[in-house]
């Protein structure tokens, strides 16, 4: 059912755990359907991202999928941390059952929402974040 | 190799050595179709005799009151269906619960939203059980069929059959009941219990696939779901598959050898499992009675996890079990069963059913007491929503 | 030993010993519920997928459009129960023809008895064949579903199936038709044939009993027969009989391999057959078209003698035939396909159906052809009917 | 699903043929069953059957009822043939299957209605013939 890359993430999952200073925390998904996942961001002055933890509630596919998350956007700027799809996050694990796609998308979900907390707090706008909504972000990813 | 130890016996059990042998025959040489005239056919139709002798006798039946069928589901559909638009001119009411399986709950609702019936869904208590009284009180004049699981697949809760039987009898409503789990786990005798209609499958008690059975009492009125051939006394069409029929009357014989003792032995490992799970791992919940429960059934909550990344981490380690999680049912939502019970959706995400057989061994149940604590502690440490 | 002859190939198929061995992983070690999450599950899933794939290539359809059922028998009766429940909305009228198998025949009168749907029931010529002129004018603005068998089971008649699902596609009326008996012995191509739903039984092509497919054109909506788990894309309950899938895909790849030469062998056998009874015995007739037959279908008529008693004869001497008696079918009536011909009932009486497979010799085909002479020729002397 | 008795009055039924200067012929059953039986009687002063031979068109069960039949009356006078019931033959077949009782029926209808030929032309008249119609037996016998 899940490709080895996923397996080996779910495994091994990487970063997994909190940032108690965090510049930016973000929470997404519904329990409804098991899912939640909570992202934690170290922000450096450049904008780059140089540190990132999380937790997952879920199935397999979002543990997975917020570990290869957090590994692609570590290192990277916000902006292009902003620009990681569910769908490379898909690519990256090797693919995802057609019923497991929401999962990736509670991963990209939840870099936005931990970026929006860093952007609201540091009065920073990113064109990437036009239309999304926190809020409805946590309430149901469907 | 790695250590396997299958527990998922519930959602479908191995053919034993037995059951295959003596369907070796009938798939290798005894071809022919039971209906034929020819020798070949002959054969067959003995074999398929035997079997329903046999399964009749597990039953307190008649043999003639033995339907072969494609499996559980198709005998719940049959029954449901069957009885309702046969019965139509009587009645359009049907009582069921909250906690059937889907073979009956969706085929209820389907009589509902297609076929202008009404249905009651009875609820159940935190332990499963539906309340007599509620029951009763839902018999209107138009109630034609009560349809109450057995026992429950999911948190194997028995219901008060022969009650509810009785119920069914004074009321003058027809009562079938889904066997399906119970059959092989405790004993069913239809007359003592007033059972109308019963649905078994065979995969459930070693026997093969593909395969069940409904006990329909004389006197009963169905329409077929199956139209066709002449084939089960003209109530269920299609060429009789005769190497499954041969299996399920061997498997049902086998599993209704020293009943008793193997019931015993089933709950000794069950409550083994059920203690040593709730001792050792805090935040977690039985699900289900404690003791009016199948033999083999054991469904624990294990709270801030989820189901799915349970069982794929007990695979890890050999280790086959179910969940009552959206993701195994190819559905999202929780389990409607657990949450009948009162669980939130979350608790319900968390919950893992183990199922005992034959073949489980002490050692086995000691391995998952032994692979579960870590599991369960890794993955709450990866859990928002748990805090220590 | 006595020699043996099976010859009742329509009837039911022996397993070939290559379907045997690949279902016997999947009883004995392989176990598992195909909807499990874990390895012994998700093992069974793979080789589901496997056989669909196969049996997909085999029809030009997608793996997608094919559902497992239990049966022949049930894919008609959810094709036609189905579509009919589903799309009342649009009409009310389905049509058939006289000559269908019971279990399509018995489902539509069970819709126009139960649940107010009306059936035009189209006749066929002395051949078997229906018009499609007929055809056409029968189509109402209520037709909602053609239902016309591919190939007849007892007389072996092979229907214009591309023209009539021309018309349906015209017409926008859905197009059912039961491919059991054709399937392994004539090219069958979803696309190419305009067809909607079509029906498939795998012990007919020496595949397991019990198990059966339906195709289904995407866009074609059913009500389920069968309401349940979410297996077969939720379209289809009941847990998977792996074996019998499996069993299923490896017959139907066997099928079709070297699938022209074979259906040439065939041909070659059944006219042997054909010609040298009509040759040798006087006052017969062969039922069914002459060339628009099933390769492996020999059906023909012996004045003056019953059914039974020649089956019966032909049994002594190790053939295993069948016949349109009576006897044979658990009814007193001769078949149906026999009277729409335009036989007499005396004559339907005294038919035979002889129905080769691959197993099948020439030195078989001359054995029946050496035996069958004086048996019948003994039945005349003993019939009433009957003067020199 | 048939014994070893019917089998072997099928396979070498007794008094099969005609008699042609019978003195009393019998004919029923309907072709819709497949079942027409036709019996020959040859009987002598003191109303002894003699001889009898069937001519049947039918099932396995209706020849071997017929051989047995004409077994059981050969040699029986009239009376003793007449009260030869379906039941008899059943029994003496060592059973037949519930749908194959019929054509029991059949055999015991055949020499009632050869009985009832002899006793028309001899003017003859049997109380155990009393009800009986050999046109309905020719009809219909269900
Ligand atoms: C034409 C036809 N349709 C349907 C069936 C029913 O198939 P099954 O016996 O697998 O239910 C048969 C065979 O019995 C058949 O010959
Ligand atoms: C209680 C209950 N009813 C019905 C069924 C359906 O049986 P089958 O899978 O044989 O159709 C099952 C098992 O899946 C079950 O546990
Ligand atoms: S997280 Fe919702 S199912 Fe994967
Ligand atoms: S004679 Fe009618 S079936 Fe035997």
């Amino acid at each position: 059912m899940y490709t080895e890359t996923v397996m080996e993430h779910f495994t091994n999952p990487r970063n997994v755990g909190e940032i108690k200073d965090a510049d930016g925390v973000g929470q997404v998904g519904n329990p409804k359907c098991g899912d939640i996942m909570k992202m934690y961001f170290k922000i450096d002055d450049q904008e780059v991202i140089t540190d990132v933890k999380f937790k997952t509630f879920g199935c397999g596919s979002a543990i997975a999928s917020s570990s290869i998350a957090t590994e692609l956007i570590k290192g990277k700027t916000v902006k292009e941390a902003l620009n990681i799809s569910n769908k490379k996050v898909v690519e990256e694990l090797g693919g995802l059952p057609s019923a497991k796609i929401h999962c990736s998308v509670l991963a990209e979900q939840a870099i936005k929402s931990g970026i929006y907390d860093y952007a609201s707090k540091n009065n920073k706008h990113y064109e990437e974040l036009e239309g999304f909504d926190p809020e409805a972000a946590q309430e149901d990813h469907h | 190799m790695k250590k396997r130890v299958y527990m998922d016996y519930s959602a479908t059990a191995p053919m034993r050595e037995k059951v295959l042998e003596e369907m070796m025959d009938f798939m290798k040489t005894e071809y022919g179709n039971p209906s034929s005239l020819h020798s070949f056919g002959r054969e067959s139709k003995n074999a398929v005799d035997t079997a329903r002798d046999r399964i009749a006798k597990t039953l307190n039946a008649k043999s003639r009151e033995i339907y072969f069928t494609g499996g559980g589901s198709e005998s719940d559909n049959w029954a449901i269906k069957g009885y309702a638009f046969a019965n139509r001119n009587k009645g359009n009411h049907i009582i069921t619960t909250k906690i059937e399986h889907h073979a009956v709950l969706y085929a209820v609702e389907y009589l509902e939203k297609e076929h202008g019936f009404t249905a009651t869904y009875l609820d159940v208590d935190e332990d499963g059980l539906i309340d007599l009284e509620e029951l009763k009180n839902a018999i209107t004049d138009e109630t034609i069929l009560i349809t109450v699981m057995f026992a429950n697949n999911e948190i194997g809760t028995i219901q008060p059959i022969k009650e509810i039987g009785a119920i069914a009898r004074e009321r003058k409503v027809a009562f079938h009941t889904d066997g399906v789990q119970i059959y092989g786990n405790g004993k069913v005798d239809v007359e003592e219990l007033n059972i109308d209609m019963l649905s078994l499958s065979a995969h459930k008690i070693h026997g093969p696939k593909g395969i069940g059975a409904l006990y329909i009492r004389p006197g009963i009125r169905l329409h077929n779901l199956i139209h066709g051939g002449a084939q089960e006394r003209k109530k269920r069409a299609g060429t009789e598959n005769v190497p499954g029929i041969v299996g399920f009357g061997k498997a049902a014989e086998l599993a209704h050898e020293n009943l008793e003792e193997r019931i015993q032995e089933k709950t000794r490992l069950r409550d083994k499992l059920i203690d040593g799970i709730l001792e050792t791992i805090p935040h977690t919940l039985l699900n289900g009675h404690r003791t009016k429960r199948l033999p083999n059934n054991t469904n624990i909550s294990f709270r801030y996890i989820e189901g799915e990344s349970l069982l794929l981490s007990l695979d890890m380690v050999g280790i086959a079990a179910s969940s009552g999680s959206a993701c195994t049912s190819g559905s999202l939502d929780p389990s409607h069963v657990l949450l009948s019970l009162g669980l939130t959706h979350e608790v319900a995400h968390g919950s893992l059913r183990l199922t005992i057989g034959v073949y489980n061994t002490e050692e086995e149940v000691d391995y998952v007491l032994e692979q579960l604590p870590p599991i369960v502690e890794r993955l709450r440490q990866m859990s928002p929503l748990y805090e220590e």
